[in-house]
């Protein structure tokens, strides 16, 4: 017998349940020479939003103890730019792509949401409602529930297309805002996203991050995110994605065990390119190890 | 570009704090062209997440070496890794500097181990020019006689003294070029941001092209993450980022937008 | 000119600005034969209830990358054991004894603040209304603004003693919380407590800790403590007290520069039992490398 | 109880994934009873903040030995510290054994490296007796020569038939036991907790007194982090929680209130 890692999220079919995440893979071409991209769950890309967006001055990462500090401030083409200069690319490929997308204000989100509607090579959309790096907007939406919920709904009534919401970190109210998330007709949710973070040069004195404070990803949060994911599954129907310091097969299974449908690597790409590509295989001997045929068969499958 | 186990052959101290890693690495090494570097995965940094970049010093008969400096927490590690041992390599990445100089005298300059950046341009550029080398101190003058076998006079500046003038390589340089040749320069350099700054401004005064290999902090190192960006001159009068580890490590000049740091 | 460590918090006059945090250091003997206690800028003990506790079952503890997830539980001998077993040891010796202190119910608070009054060798309260291994009832008060305001006016009514209160580690609402804390009476207030987390065991698929999940310490979350701490100082007057993650000099010297007083070391003791008074010295050495004479010169002196 | 820098002079492989780790500890070492452990800091295991605990296995001339298994991540790492090296030690640490049996003969059983733990014990009891040694493989049955040159005859079982007769410890110790000498016999046992419950049974069924070394996860080692505790029969007939690192790690088994783990 054979063993089935292929999931669905929300109508997007994966081959595998390995996604890479926003942010850590660019839009394709950068990661294509080392990893072959058909291997991959699905490819989640660089955050966009409807006009180009400059982003933070360097510095704009610092490493910490198994961990990695992020301001990059979301940089991006704008929604015209990605379209023409992003997308092509990724159709060449046979493999989801699901785009993350932002804005400033729900009319910004509406409209990067609209604007994909008619473009070809689109599996999904990822509305990322948490990005600690946005001081004036974006950072709002994903820490107020009323907020939260309008800017869910105003993307829902714009997109017909598979609609991931990549909720915040709040540590105290995550289960709060996967099930406004669900209320509001989203498809799937992701998290966590990075966490706030920030480290100071103690001889300049100056805070090593261009933009101050930035996001805390890698291994490092990964208990945190694991606690966050398993709260969230308990909460919602739809499928979870679990993010958050995933580095080997070892832990993604602990966020399939604790409700997760499918996972995304992030900064573990960065040590090794083919880390999305090696943690499904791993979940694949694992099944094998278990007995079990399907990946579903270990989703949810924590025991108490 | 490709990702490569890469087995240690050699790793001897230079001099003060330097060493040198020499590592088979055939996919990678008959690729590299001057001014490109790798992206090193220091074996047994257990609570890292990032790479290192180091410039490729010298490629041939497939394996290359890189120079470095003990010079924070990752650099100490990696001293401690053996012959036979494994390191994990990404390259070759960035563009590097163009090997040629337009029928132009080339000058090399180079700060502490920026010299490792010009190894390899030193011997595939079509003719030979001058080297001007700079550094804290003697130890930090590094493979003078690498450049001189290749054919390339070095003249020294070390900021104690130590070795050569004292002072800065800029003054050195700027003596020199009070006469430059006829057929004009052509400057490559390496180094701290300070150094560059004052090449490329000297360029742009002197009217002639300075390639500048940029030392930025980097992420993912491929062009993913947008860690590395350099501001840069765009057609329109305004300004774009551009990735170092990707369209770098190497601009001209005037490419450049210099910002205090 | 000597250079002076020296500190006040509240009224409590500290030799250095490194105290241990609580729970990492017992009660005093247990680490007495390693460490000189008298050259501690504080202890404060592990959390006293008006009741014995017995905590969680274990497994306990987990080791994470750069991290530990606790779930002890709370385990204590109660307001009474502690004066009668605790207490005594510690007044034979020349340095600040706070007694973290908690409840299930604001009366439980009021109980355990009121029961050290009399309580000689005792130089301050610490309030932890912030532990993620209560089940039924503490978590809740560090997550919810209005029973916060309640405990806190509560246990302030009850003592004379300096007061300290330790928040939660509410990201998005942090500022919130330390205005609140400063509005209802605390002298000063400490933070971070260990954050939300989880692990999970592949092979047995149970959650590694008898309580399932836990609270993340150690360097893993010192850059999310240090980016709350530096968002708590900027909201109240009176001082902070930072933790989370300092394991060295340069590492509580952050924590300064971001706006604390002084800082508290937990994990780091487990590994280094000397790491407060090592990194109290380490200040020093920074003092004087820059020519600062006291240790306030650098609280707060981040350049933007 | 002390820390102390202990200069690594001896690592050396025992068999099957086993290794011996010798160290300089002249103010820990003199200080160490039978049953106590260290609580040592794995030197490069960078993303740790925990030390490990390890039985002391042996114990003279101002040096201390313990023995361990390629066992996790933490192991692994330590395997590569090199005479030479310096380890931070906490210790000795825990009450240990009670070196004395009452005029009753002393039994020891031991599950895989719990052998560690009774090996000083095996010395410094004031009669011989006999030991029986159980383990997965012949791999895991350790050190038989030292303890039968302290006069110890040891009876071996593995779960493979490798070595010794086939099963588990207990099967032999059985076999033995059917016939107790007359003195009454005293028991001293380390390794899985499986095997120290069916041990601490027997004892009670049979009227005899078996002190137990339990293996739990530790924290600070020392007392302070209430990690490592165990249910204990309180005198009021309840439980109480006792440390594992501090009241124990020696129990006797009428203490200990048996759980399904
Ligand atoms: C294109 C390029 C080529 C380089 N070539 C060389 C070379 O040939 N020889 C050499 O010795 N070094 C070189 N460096 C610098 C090198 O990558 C390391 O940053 C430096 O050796 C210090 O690393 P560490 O791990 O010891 O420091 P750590 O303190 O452990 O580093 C922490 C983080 O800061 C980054 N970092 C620290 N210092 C620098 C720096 N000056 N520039 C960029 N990032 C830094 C590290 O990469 C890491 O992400 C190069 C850098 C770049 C960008
Ligand atoms: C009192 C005592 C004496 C011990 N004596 C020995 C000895 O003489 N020889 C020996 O080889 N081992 C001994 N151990 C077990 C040893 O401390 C390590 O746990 C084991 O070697 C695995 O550690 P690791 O670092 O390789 O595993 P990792 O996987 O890196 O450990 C992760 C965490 O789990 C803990 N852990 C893992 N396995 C165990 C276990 N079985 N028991 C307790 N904690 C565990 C570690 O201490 C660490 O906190 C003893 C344990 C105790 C409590
Ligand atoms: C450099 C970097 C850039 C990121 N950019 C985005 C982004 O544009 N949009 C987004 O939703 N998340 C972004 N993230 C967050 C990641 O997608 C992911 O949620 C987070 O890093 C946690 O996962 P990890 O620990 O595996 O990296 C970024 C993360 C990093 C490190
Ligand atoms: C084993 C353990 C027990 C703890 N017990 C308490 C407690 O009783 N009361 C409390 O307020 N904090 C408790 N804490 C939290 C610490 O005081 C501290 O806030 C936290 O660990 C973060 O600091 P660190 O990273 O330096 O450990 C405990 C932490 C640990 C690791
Ligand atoms: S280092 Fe990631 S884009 Fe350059
Ligand atoms: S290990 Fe900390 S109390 Fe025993």
């Amino acid at each position: 017998m054979g063993i089935d890692l292929s999931v669905e999220i929300g109508g997007i079919r994966m081959r595998n349940p390995v996604m890479v995440a926003s942010g850590t893979f660019g839009y394709g071409p950068e990661y294509a020479d080392l990893v072959d991209l058909n291997r991959l769950g699905a490819i989640v890309v660089k955050g966009i939003s409807p006009k180009p967006v400059m982003g933070n001055p360097p510095a704009r990462t610092v490493e910490t103890v198994g961990g990695l500090i992020n301001a990059i401030g979301l940089q991006n083409p704008g929604l015209e730019g990605f379209l023409r200069d992003g997308l092509p690319f990724l159709r060449g490929y046979n493999v989801p792509v699901i785009v993350n997308i932002w804005g400033r204000t729900v009319e910004e989100y509406e409209e990067v949401a609209a604007g994909f509607e008619g473009a070809e090579g689109v599996a999904g959309l990822e509305v990322n409602v948490s990005c600690p790096n946005i001081k004036e907007g974006s950072a709002l939406f994903g820490g107020d529930p009323a907020l939260f919920r309008r800017v869910v709904s105003a993307v829902r009534a714009k997109t017909r297309r598979p609609l991931i919401v990549k909720l915040a970190p709040d540590l105290s109210r995550v289960a709060e805002y996967a099930r406004a998330a669900e209320g509001c007709g989203a498809d799937a949710i992701s998290l966590i996203n990075s966490i706030p973070a920030m480290a100071i040069d103690i001889e300049t004195r100056r805070p090593r991050l261009g933009n101050v404070s930035g996001g805390l990803s890698g291994p490092a949060i990964k208990p945190i995110a694991l606690k966050m994911v398993w709260e969230a599954a308990r909460a919602v129907k739809i499928p979870v994605i679990g993010i958050g310091g995933i580095a080997c097969a070892a832990d993604a299974i602990e966020f399939l065990l604790a409700g997760a449908t499918a996972v995304a690597v992030g900064t573990a790409t960065f040590l090794n390119p083919a880390a999305a590509i090696e943690i499904a295989e791993g979940i694949g001997d694992y099944l094998a190890r278990h007995g079990l045929g399907h990946v579903r068969d270990v989703t949810g499958g924590l025991r108490s | 570009m490709r990702m490569e186990n890469a087995q240690i052959l050699e790793h001897r101290d230079i001099q003060g704090g330097y060493k040198r890693l020499v590592l088979r690495a055939p996919g990678i090494a008959p690729e590299v062209r001057p001014g490109q570097f790798v992206h090193l995965r220091v074996p047994h940094l257990e609570a890292a997440v990032l790479r290192r970049p180091f410039s490729v010093f010298d490629a041939r008969d497939g394996a290359l070496s890189i120079l470095y400096k003990d010079a924070g927490h990752g650099t100490a590690v990696l001293k401690g890794a053996a012959p036979g041992e494994t390191v994990s390599l990404i390259g070759p990445l960035g563009r590097g500097f163009p090997a040629e100089c337009g029928g132009r005298m080339p000058v090399l300059v180079a700060g502490g181990y920026g010299m490792a950046a010009l190894h390899l341009l030193a011997r595939a550029l079509p003719r030979r020019g001058i080297a001007f080398f700079g550094g804290k101190t003697a130890d930090d003058v590094l493979c003078v006689d690498e450049f001189e076998a290749l054919g390339w006079p070095v003249r020294i500046a070390t900021e104690d003294g130590s070795l050569g003038e004292r002072g800065l390589v800029t003054a050195p340089l700027d003596e020199w070029m009070k006469k430059p040749p006829r057929e004009g320069v052509e400057l490559f350099a390496c180094g701290p941001m300070g150094m560059l700054r004052a090449i490329g401004e000297r360029a742009i005064a002197g009217g002639w092209k300075a390639w500048l290999s940029l030392d930025r902090h980097m992420g993912c190192g491929v062009g993913a993450c947008l860690t590395c960006v350099q501001k840069i001159h765009a057609p329109d009068g305004g300004w774009t980022w551009q990735r170092v580890c990707r369209e770098g490590p190497v601009f001209e000049s005037r490419e450049i937008v210099w910002e205090d740091e």
